[in-house]
């Protein structure tokens, strides 16, 4: 297919009045049996069927979703990528995508504008400081980059912060990871779907799995909206709808589903070209390319799939906002939407084998799973592929929660990102 | 942004409550006697449901009572709302 | 005058009043009642902006909310504001606009070349090689985009927040808002009614006062102030111009933004600029209207093209024309009082273009009696002109193609109506969706939300007289759902609606050649999107309306597509084949026109951001020079710093002052909850993990509490006060914590126990004595307790006068010295720390902070939870077995102690490290390892969790977690550091000082 | 040794500008009156209200019955007690009475199943008076204090701005009383002395008496049925 993405075709399809693009995926139809069906067409989804195809050479996927490809979490997050997890076995899965995002335009041939321009996580108290000093210590000792940095040099870096010892919580340092940053989500998601088009996979929108279908204790397909599809195997990727497939599938999960919101501004000219996150203050902000500033807020303490939380949360984040940045009292809220997180109890993800032999499940990561696609989909592949988990996503498993081996990030994960 | 009809004291502002998650689940009675599975059921594992789930609310700023309440989690109405230990036929008047 | 597009009479505007502002650096006139818009048209500045991507001319589009183009900065240094709407800023005297854009020659305006390079979702194409260059690609990307420039100075104004509770909250003070308000205070009910505008009366204000809009039979002005004064009258109604209601939330609460500053250019009296209002509302009624929708066709973003309803609200609000010859274009009747306003207003309507056949409603036949042309059947197929449109290219229809017959009429005017969409934002913030209506071509809001109604155009009634009777009956309706009668009456009348013709849905003018090739069809104005870019997106594979939304930018801006976006759903709709019902629209989301930060924090600013709680002695603090640490929302000294003393210095002194003679520490903050009941010590062996109910009345007893997976979450000392009658303490960060877990547990899972709990963490100022001269202290305080060692033991307690206070003193240490720890009634909490100072004086007594009392807790080896546990650690890796029940057979949490990860070897244990070179203090947060030579990922053992340096020791030592460290007595770790510098350190057991114990038994 | 001194949390705050009207208004144009009354007794009283030996000795010591209605006070001579839970009342008495009452209160219920906690050093007593006193709570209060919903004989626990308060209403829409923890009370005031400057303020001097209405039978039984 000669639908590769450069300047060139650009100039050459300019001459020809942008006529002769084709689709960036197709609209397939639902065929009666496949190696594998992901349920699921979040940038998760999306990128487990890409290195199915890419790492494994398993080609014959569906990917199966009941809305729109990509409108789950993936088109509501604040696109905070980073990787400076406390937790050796959470470090090295972020690493890994991290990695990975590093090539992933050009691996694409897709600008998803991975845009590394750091990510600061700001101390406010003297133990804040200390879990800070801990995890860039670990971070440093696992290959990952970072620093701490005290107030002073945030300052230079971000100027309109304020960082006033007569602060409420003044600021008393920060982790930094240059590395880190943020990318264009809609963008991911669309750009893992053409990638794994590309290579055969099936994209199947408007497809909603009603029922997971077994025999014994064994998958064999799936029922949708758009009827039975057939599969060897079956991967769960639906995020806040988790513990909904898991009730199909007759187990239960350690999830709950809770609102999280986020928030734009008004477009403004460049005035923030790092990401800010704070713990004690409660929010975190970045700049869109396009202009508006990017807040994120806490989560919705209910459980609830509405894709729409609490008013008195967008409150509390634009006044840890405006505590962190006085100057942007003026600016405005344009739009404010919800999403819908899979909440474990020890703020980890879950990767791995279900009750259901051949039934997999990629699930748990709350509030901050964007900055994961490659790498999730990256394990979550070779899991499917080899009936195993991979080194990388082997401690993730479900069963943790029977044996108490849990990793608990909540430390590092205690703000929503 | 909730409006709670507390069984003691009357509509209040979300804002007074705190959420006490997914109701009704018993503490095994001798834990001891459980398996690691049972256990970790009994810890963990949660109904999530996408629809009417029952749960608990404290009135914390208020008569500080936690009570019961079936929610949808979807329209996010409330259909019932119950004092602790009342059961669902003998309260549920509120809708 | 240079308001050369004036009108000479007409308008809501005080032209006895001369108003001077400047836009882009030049000065222009304007009246009191003028917005920016209005007063910029009035002096005929029509480029006021230029187009994101292909920066061609823009000029005004509208008169309200829905305005793309005149998005201007408004004011300068700390009062600047970006991003302000012309059409919403009004007028004052002074006011200062500018944009960014380039209004004369724009180089960017080459890009208008380039055009054809940058259709939608280019970006996504591009910029991907070298990779290395994607950062300098963005930063050129970033610098083009953005509209106007944030403040750099902190903001002086002030915010806040009125919280309300009503019956009848109407939304929308139009002809159908105010009868329904009326209606529903006229029942009685508490009514608050808003509108976004200056003043009440909604469409009305901006029609002709004409026969036809009369109501009740006298003028719709006479009407509207009447209504209102009425209303004011009554004592529950409130009445709320400017302001707008930005989101409707779950269970009828309604956010409502009241300007209270901008308007005046500055802050209203004590100096609110806005005011957030929280309204919970018993039922609503949204009477939010509807906006027009603007016909596509080709360069329909030139300056000069405008809706039909925007031209007439200028000429008949504010007196003014944007133009001198008009070409009305539209699909429906609407825009034919539009003809009829030009008319009037003595400018030369060139034509009206209808799309339909035959036009035969009573306005057009009012137009024909003004002899304007008609061209019906026919479209605009584009506009011409470059800074200004000049004339325009008409052609005949035949079906939805043109028949190759095709003129041209100069203007300097377009006014284009393409039907009216209802304001069913807010019906839909809750989740709803809005439903398709073939018949009125637009969609209306679904079935209504509980408690919620919608009365007037909104619902697709698009005659006054409709309006009205609905806004009454929806009113009645409302005040009866609330509990309220309704009163007798009937409902305010307008003249019968004349004869009128259906819309004819037009969404796209032909040009005659493909999408792609003709010339730009604007939808989305302020992204530049175009009918070409959707069609570009669908060829693409993005039919979703969600993916063309994301992918084009559509409704994406600062107006929300209100102005685009049912056109381009509608075009999308038509490129794939489907219905509008069923490609649907994009989410409708708060807020409905944006609101400031400021508002949104309300008076959570500043010093009143978070609540500082203080101990009864925190003024003396201060007085004596402490510096403070933030523990939750407390504030605690930390170390108190003499003259000229650096931080180590003073920890130094206080330290060595406390071990040998004495020190004190306000402890005030440590949670603390009274236990009674006559299930206490039951309760109590179910929450700790040692026993309570084997304890003696007077004794105290060091405590942990668990989660039920088995993990420390806090500590403390419980006290027995007598029979089933307890004190507790908690961490100073977990008090609140522990008060629900202790709550919850009692109420939800042992309901029958009977247990009462109370905080008294306020009630009690404690001040912590230690050292070995602390019994003399006491002593020289006290005279009704007996200190003597033996008959005060250690961990027991007394009741008795401190400095002629009651008090209840405990022998307890955190030290390890010799210590008593005062609580006495907080309001003498001031009085009895002086007494103790004093008392302590010849000794030498000295005061000290948190970090002293970490230093000597960590010398003992006691932990703190939260610095050195951290959720995921049992009594066991805390060597604490000696607080845990052997015999118990249940606490919350002891289960969970027994998986197989929790007993597996290869866990975190605490242990004590002594730095090899000790006067090396290792960071706290630092990492161990084995081998520092392994490469990266490098192995890790283990994490610092406390360490400091030790004048009583003599040299550094620290606190730590290391795997298996328990069993590693003696070995040797090593931590690298980020200099690339390795620290050793031997693992020694955590108790650095006086291991036996012996101080504390003195 | 000096008899001991009592600080009120306030300390620092309306003693040092007792009586002087806030932002240079004349009391006579201020909307709002803010007062401490400090060092008032505060027991909290946890017991069963079906407790009926435990209602008849409280009835007893205190000469009025305990309310049971939630979210009402009630006054006997010299005290307010107001219901703060199933299980819970807030009992409050001038400043001087304080000991007599503790020490009444725990004879008479020491054989009861009964708890009295002493919280007068923990808490103070805030005064919120005015025509513009409801709105001053509007602004951080999400409670509908319109006379209509909230007359005098109401009360609850609540939070205003972000602190946790108890509120009495003593009379409808005008006169409000707000206790508050002690370390959270020098937060409270400053807010409140914010909130309220639109309006102008006056602040009162301290006060340690209790506020009791003329006539201490209770008229207000019946509105507070009724709601
Ligand atoms: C407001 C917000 C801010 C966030 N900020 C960040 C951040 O800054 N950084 C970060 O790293 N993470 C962030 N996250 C978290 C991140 O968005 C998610 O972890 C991540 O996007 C999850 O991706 P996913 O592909 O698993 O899920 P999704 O994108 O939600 O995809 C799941 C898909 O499954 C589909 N589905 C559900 N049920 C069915 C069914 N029965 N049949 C078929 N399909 C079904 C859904 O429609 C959906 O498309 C944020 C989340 C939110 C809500
Ligand atoms: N000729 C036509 O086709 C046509 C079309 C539409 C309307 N109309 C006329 O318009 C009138 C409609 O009356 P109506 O009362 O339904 O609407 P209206 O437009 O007169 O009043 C609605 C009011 O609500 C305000 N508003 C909208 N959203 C708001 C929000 N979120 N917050 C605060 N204010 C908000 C608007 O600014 C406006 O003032 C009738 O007279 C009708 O004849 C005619
Ligand atoms: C990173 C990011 C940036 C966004 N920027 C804008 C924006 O500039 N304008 C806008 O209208 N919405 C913006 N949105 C919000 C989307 O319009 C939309 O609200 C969000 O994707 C959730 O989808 P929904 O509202 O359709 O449910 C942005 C969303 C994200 C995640
Ligand atoms: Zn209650």
């Amino acid at each position: 297919m000669n639908n590769r993405y450069s300047i060139f075709s650009l100039a050459r399809n300019a001459l020809s009045h942008h006529e002769k693009w084709g689709r960036a995926w197709r609209s397939a139809e639902p065929q009666p049996e496949y190696d594998v069906v992901i349920i699921g067409a979040g940038g998760h989804g999306l990128a487990t069927a890409y290195y199915l195809a890419r790492e494994h050479g398993i080609t014959n996927v569906a990917v199966v979703e009941k809305g729109w490809l990509g409108g789950g979490n993936t088109a509501r997050n604040t696109t905070i990528v980073r990787s400076n997890y406390l937790y050796d076995e959470s470090a090295h899965l972020f690493e890994k995508s991290l990695k990975l995002w590093e090539g992933l335009s050009q691996e694409l041939n897709y600008n998803v504008m991975f845009s590394q321009r750091g990510v600061y996580n700001l101390g406010h108290t003297l133990q804040e400081m200390r879990d800070i000093h801990r995890r860039v210590n670990a971070n440093r000792l696992n290959g990952i980059d970072g620093e701490v940095v005290n107030a002073e040099q945030i300052k230079r870096a971000v100027p309109y912060l304020n960082t006033s010892p007569n602060a409420r919580y003044p600021i008393l340092g920060s982790s930094f990871q240059p590395r880190a940053g943020t990318a264009r989500h809609d963008g991911v998601a669309w750009g893992f779907a053409r990638a794994a088009d590309a290579r055969g996979v099936d994209i199947i929108e408007n497809c909603e799995v009603t029922n997971i279908l077994r025999d014994g204790g064994r998958v064999t397909g799936v029922e949708t909206t758009r009827g039975t599809i057939k599969a060897k195997k079956v991967g769960i990727v639906v995020a806040g709808h988790s513990g909904v497939l898991a009730d199909m599938a007759g187990f239960r999960l350690p999830i709950e589903s809770h609102p999280l919101q986020a928030l734009v501004s008004e477009p403004v000219k460049p005035i923030l070209d790092t990401v800010i996150m704070s713990n004690a203050v409660h929010g975190y902000i970045s700049q869109s390319d396009k202009g508006e500033l990017v807040i994120g807020a806490g989560i919705d303490s209910y459980t609830g799939y509405g894709q729409r939380g609490s008013f008195n949360i967008i409150e509390d984040t634009l006044a840890a906002i405006k505590e962190l940045f006085p100057v942007f009292s003026r600016m405005r809220m344009l739009r404010h939407w919800g999403g819908i997180v899979d909440i474990t109890p020890d703020a980890t993800p879950i990767i791995g084998k279900t009750p259901v032999e051949n039934l997999f499940i990629n699930c748990g990561w709350g509030t901050g799973g964007f900055k994961a696609t490659p790498g999730s989909g990256w394990v979550f592949a070779h899991t499917l592929a080899t009936g195993e988990p991979h080194p990388i996503n082997a401690a993730f498993s479900l069963d943790r929660y029977t044996t108490g081996y849990l990793v608990d990030e909540h430390g590092a994960a205690g703000v929503a990102h | 942004m909730f409006q709670i009809d507390c069984p003691w004291c009357g509509p209040r502002d979300q804002q007074e409550f705190s959420y006490a998650g997914e109701g009704g689940i018993q503490r095994p009675q001798d834990p001891s006697a459980t398996t690691d599975a049972e256990w970790a059921d009994y810890l963990f594992m949660r109904r999530n449901p996408r629809g009417m789930h029952h749960e608990q609310w404290r009135h914390v700023h208020g008569c500080g009572q936690f009570f019961q309440v079936t929610r949808h989690t979807v329209t996010y109405r409330i259909e019932s709302i119950r004092r602790m230990g009342e059961s669902a036929a003998a309260g549920g008047e509120s809708s | 005058m240079s308001q050369t597009h004036r009108l000479s009479q007409g308008g809501g505007i005080d032209r006895a009043r001369e108003l001077t502002f400047t836009f882009n650096g030049r000065r222009y006139q304007g009246h009191p009642g003028d917005t920016l818009a209005s007063a910029l048209l009035a002096n005929g500045v029509s480029v006021i902006g230029r187009s994101f991507k292909y920066h061609r001319p823009r000029g005004i589009v509208g008169a309200g909310p829905e305005e793309p183009n005149a998005i201007f900065q408004v004011g300068t240094g700390a009062t600047t504001r970006p991003d302000q709407r012309a059409t919403q800023v009004e007028l004052f005297d002074g006011l200062v606009a500018s944009t960014s854009a380039r209004l004369g020659f724009d180089p960017l305006s080459v890009n208008n070349m380039f055009a054809r390079m940058l259709p939608a979702g280019f970006y996504y194409k591009t910029f991907k090689w070298p990779a290395t260059y994607w950062p300098r690609y963005e930063e050129k990307i970033r610098a083009v985009a953005g509209i106007g420039e944030s403040p750099i100075e902190p903001d002086a104004d002030r915010y806040d927040h009125m919280n309300a509770h009503c019956d009848v909250l109407v939304v929308g003070g139009g002809p159908a808002g105010l009868a329904a308000a009326q209606r529903a205070a006229s029942a009685g009910a508490r009514v608050i009614l808003v509108d976004e505008n200056p003043a009440f009366g909604g469409s009305l204000l901006s029609g002709r006062d004409a026969p036809d809009n009369h109501v009740d039979g006298r003028s719709n002005r006479d009407w509207i102030a009447n209504t209102v004064a009425e209303l004011a009258a009554m004592p529950d109604v409130r009445l709320l111009t400017r302001t707008t209601a930005f989101g409707n939330y779950d269970h009828n609460f309604i956010g409502l933004m009241e300007d209270r500053g901008d308007y005046l250019g500055q802050p209203a009296a004590h100096g609110v600029r806005h005011r957030l209002w929280r309204v919970r509302a018993r039922q609503v009624v949204l009477a939010t209207g509807a906006l027009e929708r603007p016909l596509v066709f080709g360069n329909n973003d030139r300056p000069g093209v405008m809706t039909a309803s925007a031209v007439s609200i200028y000429i008949n609000r504010y007196g003014v024309t944007p133009g001198y010859r008009a070409v009305v274009f539209t699909n429906n009747d609407s825009a034919y009082g539009t003809a009829l306003d030009l008319h009037a207003a003595g400018i030369d309507v060139a034509a009206v273009v209808d799309v339909r056949r035959r036009p035969s409603g009573a306005l057009a036949a009012a137009v024909r009696a003004a002899k304007i042309p008609i061209h019906d059947g026919c479209t605009l197929i584009k506009a011409r002109g470059g800074r200004r449109v000049r004339s325009v290219e008409i052609g005949r229809l035949s079906g939805e193609q043109l028949t190759g017959d095709r003129w041209k009429i100069s203007c300097d005017l377009v006014a284009s109506s393409g039907g009216w969409s209802p304001v069913v934002h807010l019906h839909c913030h809750i989740g709803s969706k809005p439903v398709w209506d073939d018949q009125a071509a637009c969609f209306l809001p679904g079935a209504d939300n509980p408690g919620q109604t919608s009365a007037g155009s909104v619902t697709g009634h698009f005659n006054l007289r409709d309006c009205l009777a609905q806004g009454f009956e929806r009113g009645d309706a409302a005040a009866a759902a609330a509990g309220f009668e309704p009163t007798a009456g009937t409902a305010p009348s307008a003249p019968a609606a004349g004869e009128t013709m259906p819309i004819r849905p037009f969404w796209l003018a032909p040009s005659g050649a493909p999408i792609s090739r003709g010339p730009k069809q604007f939808v989305d104005f302020q992204n530049d999107t175009s009918a070409a870019d959707i069609a570009l997106a669908v060829r693409e594979g993005y039919e979703s309306v969600e993916h063309v939304k994301r992918y084009t930018a559509l409704g994406f801006g600062t107006d929300q597509g209100k102005l685009g976006n049912i056109n381009g759903m509608a075009i999308l709709a038509a490129t794939l084949g489907k219905s509008i019902a069923e490609t649907g629209t994009t989410t409708f989301r708060p807020a409905y026109t944006p609101i400031s930060f400021g508002a949104l924090a309300g008076r959570n600013a500043g010093h009143l951001f978070d609540p500082e709680r203080k101990t009864a002695m925190h003024e003396w603090h201060a007085a004596h020079g402490a510096l403070f640490e933030n523990v939750g929302q407390w504030k605690r000294p930390w170390y108190y710093p003499k003259d000229g003393e650096s931080m180590q210095e003073s920890l130094d002194r206080e330290c060595q002052t406390t071990r040998t003679a004495a020190g004190v520490l306000d402890a005030s903050t440590l949670g603390k909850i009274e236990v009674h009941g006559a299930d206490a010590d039951r309760f109590l062996d179910l929450i700790y993990t040692g026993a309570r109910r084997n304890m003696k009345t007077g004794t105290c007893r060091y405590g942990l509490m668990l989660h039920e997976d088995g993990m420390i979450f806090d500590d403390g000392v419980t006290a027995k006060l007598g029979d089933n009658h307890y004190f507790l303490t908690t961490t100073t960060g977990g008090a609140a914590g522990v008060m629900n877990w202790l709550e919850a547990w009692h109420q939800t899972e042992w309901p029958d126990m009977d247990v009462f709990f109370t905080s008294i963490t306020d009630q009690w100022a404690t001040i912590a004595v230690n050292g070995p001269k602390s019994r003399e202290v006491l002593q020289a305080l006290c005279n009704d307790i007996d200190f003597d060692r033996d008959a005060f033991a250690f961990m027991t307690f007394r009741e008795g006068t401190v400095a002629g206070v009651a008090a209840r003193v405990f022998r307890i240490s955190f030290t390890g010295e010799l210590a008593f720890e005062i609580n006495v009634d907080a309001n003498h909490g001031r009085y009895v720390w002086e007494a103790v100072m004093a008392a302590g004086a010849p000794y030498g007594i000295t005061v000290y902070g948190t970090e002293t009392m970490h230093i000597l807790r960590a010398e003992k080896g006691f932990i703190v939870a939260g610095q050195d546990t951290d959720g995921s650690m049992t009594p066991m890796d805390m060597g604490m077995q000696w607080a845990v029940g052997k015999k118990k057979t249940d606490f919350i949490g002891m289960r969970s102690l027994a998986r197989p990860d929790i007993v597996a070897s290869g866990r975190k244990q605490f242990v004590g490290l002594l730095p090899t070179d000790g006067t090396v203090v290792l960071p706290e947060g630092a990492q161990l390892v084995d081998d520092p030579q392994a490469p990266l990922p490098m192995p890790m053992v283990g994490h610092v969790s406390s360490s400091y340096h030790s004048v009583t020791l003599g040299h550094s030592f620290a606190l730590a977690l290391v795997k298996d460290g328990q069993s590693r007595m003696g070995e040797t770790v090593y931590s690298p550091q980020p200099d690339g510098s390795v620290i050793a350190a031997t693992i020694a057991g955590p108790v650095f000082y006086d291991r036996e114990g012996a101080r504390q038994n003195v | 040794m000096s008899e001991p001194v009592m600080e009120s949390p306030l300390i620092g705050r309306p003693h040092s500008i007792q009586g002087q009207p806030a932002d240079g208004q004349s009391a006579a144009q201020s909307g709002v009156s803010l007062g401490e009354r400090p060092f008032l007794g505060h027991f909290s009283l946890r017991g069963k209200a079906d407790d009926e030996a435990l209602m008849a000795a409280c009835s007893r010591v205190f000469g009025i019955a305990l309310p049971k209605t939630p979210n009402t006070w009630v006054e006997g001579e010299g005290v307010v007690i107001g219901w703060m839970g199933p299980t819970e009342w807030l009992v409050l008495v001038a400043a001087e009475t304080r000991h007599e009452w503790l020490i009444s209160l725990r004879e008479a219920l020491a054989d009861q199943h009964a708890g009295v906690v002493d919280l007068s050093g923990g808490q103070t007593l805030i005064t919120l008076a005015g025509e513009h006193a409801r709105d001053v709570l509007a602004k951080g209060s999400t409670l509908d204090l319109h006379p209509r919903e909230a007359q005098a004989g109401f009360c609850t626990r609540s939070t205003l701005a972000k602190s946790a308060i108890f509120l009495r209403v003593v009379e409808a829409g005008e006169r409000f009383e707000i206790v508050v923890r002690r370390s959270f009370a020098d937060y409270l005031w400053q807010w409140l002395v914010d909130a309220s400057e639109e309006y102008g303020c006056e602040i009162l001097p301290a006060d340690a008496t209790l506020a009791l209405s003329a006539s201490a039978d209770n008229d207000f039984d019946e509105a507070v049925n009724a709601s």
